[in-house]
């Protein structure tokens, strides 16, 4: 009755997208963490990041521009204080990192092996680029896999690796097959689209406007790498939305900007998707 | 030692519930609406705030960021138990939206939402400033405070009379109201900034509590600062989930500890002390978006 | 008062993006084709295309997929019939074109020429893989460069080539620059992306949900081609959408999606934007 | 030589225009809806539609494709000179919003659209079939063909008392009048494609018009072959300009050359020549996505 994702264990296949959960702490008023696949967090960078000038988020139709900036109280601040409260939760949590050098992943790597209540570890490799400005560049496939492998190389065996490419038809096949070669366990399919805002400002879009964008991009990755543990994300509010993605091929789903409009909507898709037989194994 | 106590958030979790409006009322420019929101009135505290999806539940909206709206008062409505009144000034597409439902209709409503202001250990005097619907929070945190004992100044502020929220309910709970107008039609002509530092001295207030634009909350918080008084500053930024879930409403502010850091307007705010706040560069943020 | 775009002349800088304008015969009940900038026909090929199976169009949000197939007469009926009602209209047509091999574009180029009436050609180098199967895969911009070259050299001198080019990001400006280099006088940043129908069917997504896709790859174009001139086209419904094109360097834009939900907007565009000083020139 | 003569559209230009939903009205499982829509009514004929946008007038709408109604009648309304009458089945989002509107609300109206129903050229038999909503359009077009001294013959259909559509107001058209349940609750019980040989025989049509599902279209276009009589099939497909602009809407047909094509059902239809449509493909192309 459970999801296996590449050796990660989830309850049901609804994780929280990074970035779109807060620390945890604000999200359980609506929702018993424990009651979700995952909570992926905000990603965590070593050192704390004071995030961009806003407006950071503006609404476009059916989704939202951003440029949040990865804020974030670096990982010291993480450990001490956030993780803790998540774990005291039961969740079951992801933690997303970032890094601006090769040596900075596999730091962050080595100290959250070794921190409790880690499940597993996302390697965010798609940030929309001048939104995550100071992030090593990853955006070619080659530079993906050396920071999934120096991640890799650090994490503890048995603590899984999600590597979260950006749903970039042109090439999120070659991305997925790199990283996976890597050594990731699963690929999160899906991240904001590089955008602009009205403004021409540089952003990420997300939301159900780009719904169709990141399914297509499961559906080919699913296509060339049959074997692969795929999780979908862009754009995901209702059951629907969801079933759409696992029937592409995803194994499990992350839900992101429709968390933003309404709070319970991963509680809800939880407890819809929890016994359902068709879309597990 | 800070003569006001911090509010405690952690039994009073907000919750997400379809509300259904009750009446919707013209006054001035500002609409006012009944809601009934269940379970959420019971857990407000004055400078708490909802928030509404635009868009009649469970259809699929294209505005995905919320928008928020002060709690304006607590009323019990027969057959309904306590409802929430909100106060709606129609300018963009969502408030206009809002601000055209006919009673009946059905809203996502999120709230209690935000860290309400502080109150005062004391039964000491206050000084509440709200500028247009902003000052809509200030009333019932008024009868709170005198509930509590305090003295109760008001200053309600308005570009003219339709922008000017009624003072007069407020009556009872005050010692003294003082209006000013933009455009003098009703009070006095001006700004907050201009009367503050003097309605402050005449009403020797401990604390000072502001609502409205950023730059009537920065003039009442060195206005507080010149008086030695304490001063609560409910600070509006745009917010996108108003539920400290996407950090797009960063505040500048400089912490217990001296250090400079961004705290959330919806969920470490919106009520923040005046001093804690970087204003200059929350001003300069608010205004050039780069 | 009027627009230039590489030679091409236009009243005004609200074009109909090809294939939301129907044979023309249909808008004209809405708005005087004259009053528009220009025209942009569907894409003629040079054989009729029956186009692809039904469902063709679903909603998403804020958006369309779509994989209507490229349906069109064929260039002989084209010319005999849709042609010269469009001229006689008083339209400034512009002919969308697209072939199978190098040799048909020369062809389709060669003929319509000849053409009277045609004020430019649009190659459109970007419809989603997989929607216009059978079209020569100009994906790789090396690939399109060949194309407008092929084209270029067929067409009488004073005769505007504009090349539409994908809004992806990652490939976009090599993509302009390329043809622009082989003979486009503009480039039209802009075309449904690549998506999938909630079934998993490769479709494209147009509509104001990829605005922000599209205006941030013309940003980057206009950046790395100050001198090129620009058509912007993704989204735009209103007046305050064509403007944020305009400001992020667009010379013209066009408008497809929002005229099939409202036939009115190209006419109300063009009125908008033709007494306008501060976009012109 | 086909006795029916083709319309021709060119002087009856749709108009795109901001309509007001004048009345509403539940009639069975239907919503009837009153329009006005300042010019459409006035370039109607049996067989136009119209198309709707969701959303009001001016907002943004998330759902950027058109929803067609068949045109029920046109009927003055004092003091609003002629409007239009829909029959709304809520279904989907979009009809179901369309349906819960209140009156006054205003909405975005596209039409009259459509090839309608071509009219014989003399005064001959006709049997008019019509099933579920889509019965609408045949009401009107009974009332011009009376006019023309034509015999009227009706069959209408539908799943249940609730979604049959009145034949009340056609008895002063119509010379007989067939009703047909699939559960039997009024008339008979059963499927148009189970009555329509015995029907046609019976009134001894030269012109057969249907309007419903495709299938029904399809029983009735070979009814009609059957008996040498000439059909004129309303054919829905889904819509997405509604106005011709994007060809998502294609019908497999044969020409008058011969030549198998496909045309556009909402420009170059809805109502086709029964004779012509390839319903094999048609039928197969709607039931699979492939
Ligand atoms: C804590 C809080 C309490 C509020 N209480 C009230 C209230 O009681 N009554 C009331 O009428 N309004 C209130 N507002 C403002 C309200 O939430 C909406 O921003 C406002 O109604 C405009 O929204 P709209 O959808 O009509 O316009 P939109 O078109 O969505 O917004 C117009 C523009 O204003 C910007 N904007 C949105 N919110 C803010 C903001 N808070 N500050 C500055 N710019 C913003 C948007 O980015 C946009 O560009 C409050 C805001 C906050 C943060
Ligand atoms: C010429 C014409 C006339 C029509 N007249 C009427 C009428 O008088 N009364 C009435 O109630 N409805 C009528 N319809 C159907 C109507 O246009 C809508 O399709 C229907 O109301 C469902 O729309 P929705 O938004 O509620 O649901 P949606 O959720 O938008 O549609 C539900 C599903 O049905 C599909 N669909 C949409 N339209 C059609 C269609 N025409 N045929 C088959 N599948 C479709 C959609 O692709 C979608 O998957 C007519 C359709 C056409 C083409
Ligand atoms: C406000 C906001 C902040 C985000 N921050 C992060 C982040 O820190 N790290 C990350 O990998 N993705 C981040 N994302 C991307 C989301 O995790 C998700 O991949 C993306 O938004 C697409 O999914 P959605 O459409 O469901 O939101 C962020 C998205 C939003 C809207
Ligand atoms: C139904 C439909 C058909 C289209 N057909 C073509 C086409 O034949 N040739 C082409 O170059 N673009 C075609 N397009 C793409 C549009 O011209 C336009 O570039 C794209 O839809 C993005 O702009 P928009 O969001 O304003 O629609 C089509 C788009 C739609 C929606
Ligand atoms: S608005 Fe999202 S964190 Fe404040
Ligand atoms: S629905 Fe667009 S052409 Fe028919």
């Amino acid at each position: 009755m459970s999801i296996d994702l590449g050796g990660l264990t989830l309850a049901n296949p609804v994780m929280v997208a990074s970035g779109c959960g807060g620390t945890g702490r604000e999200l359980a008023a609506y929702v018993d963490l424990h009651e979700l696949g995952a909570f992926v967090t905000r990603t965590i960078t070593l050192n704390p990041r004071a995030g961009g000038p806003v407006p950071r988020i503006l609404e476009t139709p059916s989704g939202l521009v951003h440029a949040v900036g990865l804020q974030n109280p670096g990982l010291e601040p993480f450990l001490a204080s956030e993780l803790p409260q998540l774990v005291q939760q039961g969740a079951r949590v992801v933690v997303s990192i970032a890094g601006t050098t090769l040596g900075e992943y596999a730091e962050l790597a080595r100290r959250l092996g070794r921190a409790p209540g880690v499940a597993a570890v996302e390697v965010n490799l798609s940030s929309p680029d001048a939104v995550a400005s100071g992030v090593l560049d990853v955006r070619e496939p080659f530079h993906a896999a050396n920071v999934v492998a120096a991640v890799h190389r650090e994490l503890p065996r048995g603590l899984p690796l999600l590597a979260k490419v950006r749903p970039d038809l042109i090439r999120v096949v070659e991305s997925a097959r790199t990283v996976l070669e890597a050594g990731a366990a699963a690929v999160v399919v899906g991240n904001a689209l590089p955008a602009a805002m009205p403004d021409g400002r540089p952003a990420g879009l997300s939301g159900p406007a780009i719904r169709p964008l990141a399914l297509r991009c499961v559906t080919e990755v699913r296509d060339a790498l049959p074997d692969a543990a795929i999780v979908g994300c862009g754009g995901i509010a209702d059951e629907a939305d969801a079933r759409s993605f696992l029937a592409a091929g995803a194994t499990a789903v992350q839900v992101g900007t429709a968390l933003l409009h309404d709070p319970t909507t991963a509680a809800r898709l939880a407890r819809a998707l929890t016994t359902d037989r068709e879309v597990i194994g | 030692m800070s003569p006001v106590a911090e509010p405690t958030t952690a039994t009073r979790t907000p919750l997400h519930v379809t509300g259904e409006l009750l009446a919707t009322k013209k006054v001035g420019a500002y609409r006012h609406l009944t809601l009934v929101a269940p379970g959420v009135p019971e857990r407000f505290r004055p400078g708490n705030f909802v928030a509404v999806s635009i868009g009649a539940p469970g259809s699929d909206t294209t505005r995905l960021a919320r928008r928020a709206f002060w709690i304006h008062q607590v009323k019990p409505v027969g057959g309904y138990g306590p409802t929430l009144q909100l106060v709606v000034e129609p300018t963009g597409p969502g408030s206009q939206w809002l601000a055209s439902l006919a009673p009946g209709a059905r809203l996502e409503v999120t709230g209690p939402l935000g860290r309400p202001f502080a109150l005062p250990k004391e039964p000491v005097s206050c000084l509440l400033v709200g500028e247009g619907y902003a000052a809509a929070p200030l009333f019932p945190l008024a009868e709170r405070l005198r509930e509590r004992g305090c003295a109760v100044n008001l200053l309600v502020a308005g570009a003219d009379e339709a922008h000017l929220l009624s003072a007069l309910e407020a009556r009872r709970s005050a010692r003294a109201v003082t209006v000013v107008t933009r455009d003098g039609s009703v009070g006095l002509r001006g700004e907050v900034a201009d009367v503050v530092d003097d309605v402050l001295g005449r009403s020797q207030a401990a604390v000072v509590y502001a609502a409205g634009p950023l730059a009537t909350l920065h003039a009442v918080a060195v206005a507080a600062e010149a008086h030695g008084a304490w001063s609560q500053t409910a600070v509006e930024q745009p917010l996108t989930c108003a539920t400290g879930l996407c950090q797009g409403c960063p505040v500048p502010v400089v912490g217990e500890d001296g250090v400079a850091r961004r705290v959330r307007a919806c969920a470490d705010g919106p009520v923040l002390r005046g001093d804690r706040v970087r204003w200059a560069e929350l001003l300069g943020e608010a205004g050039e978006p780069r």
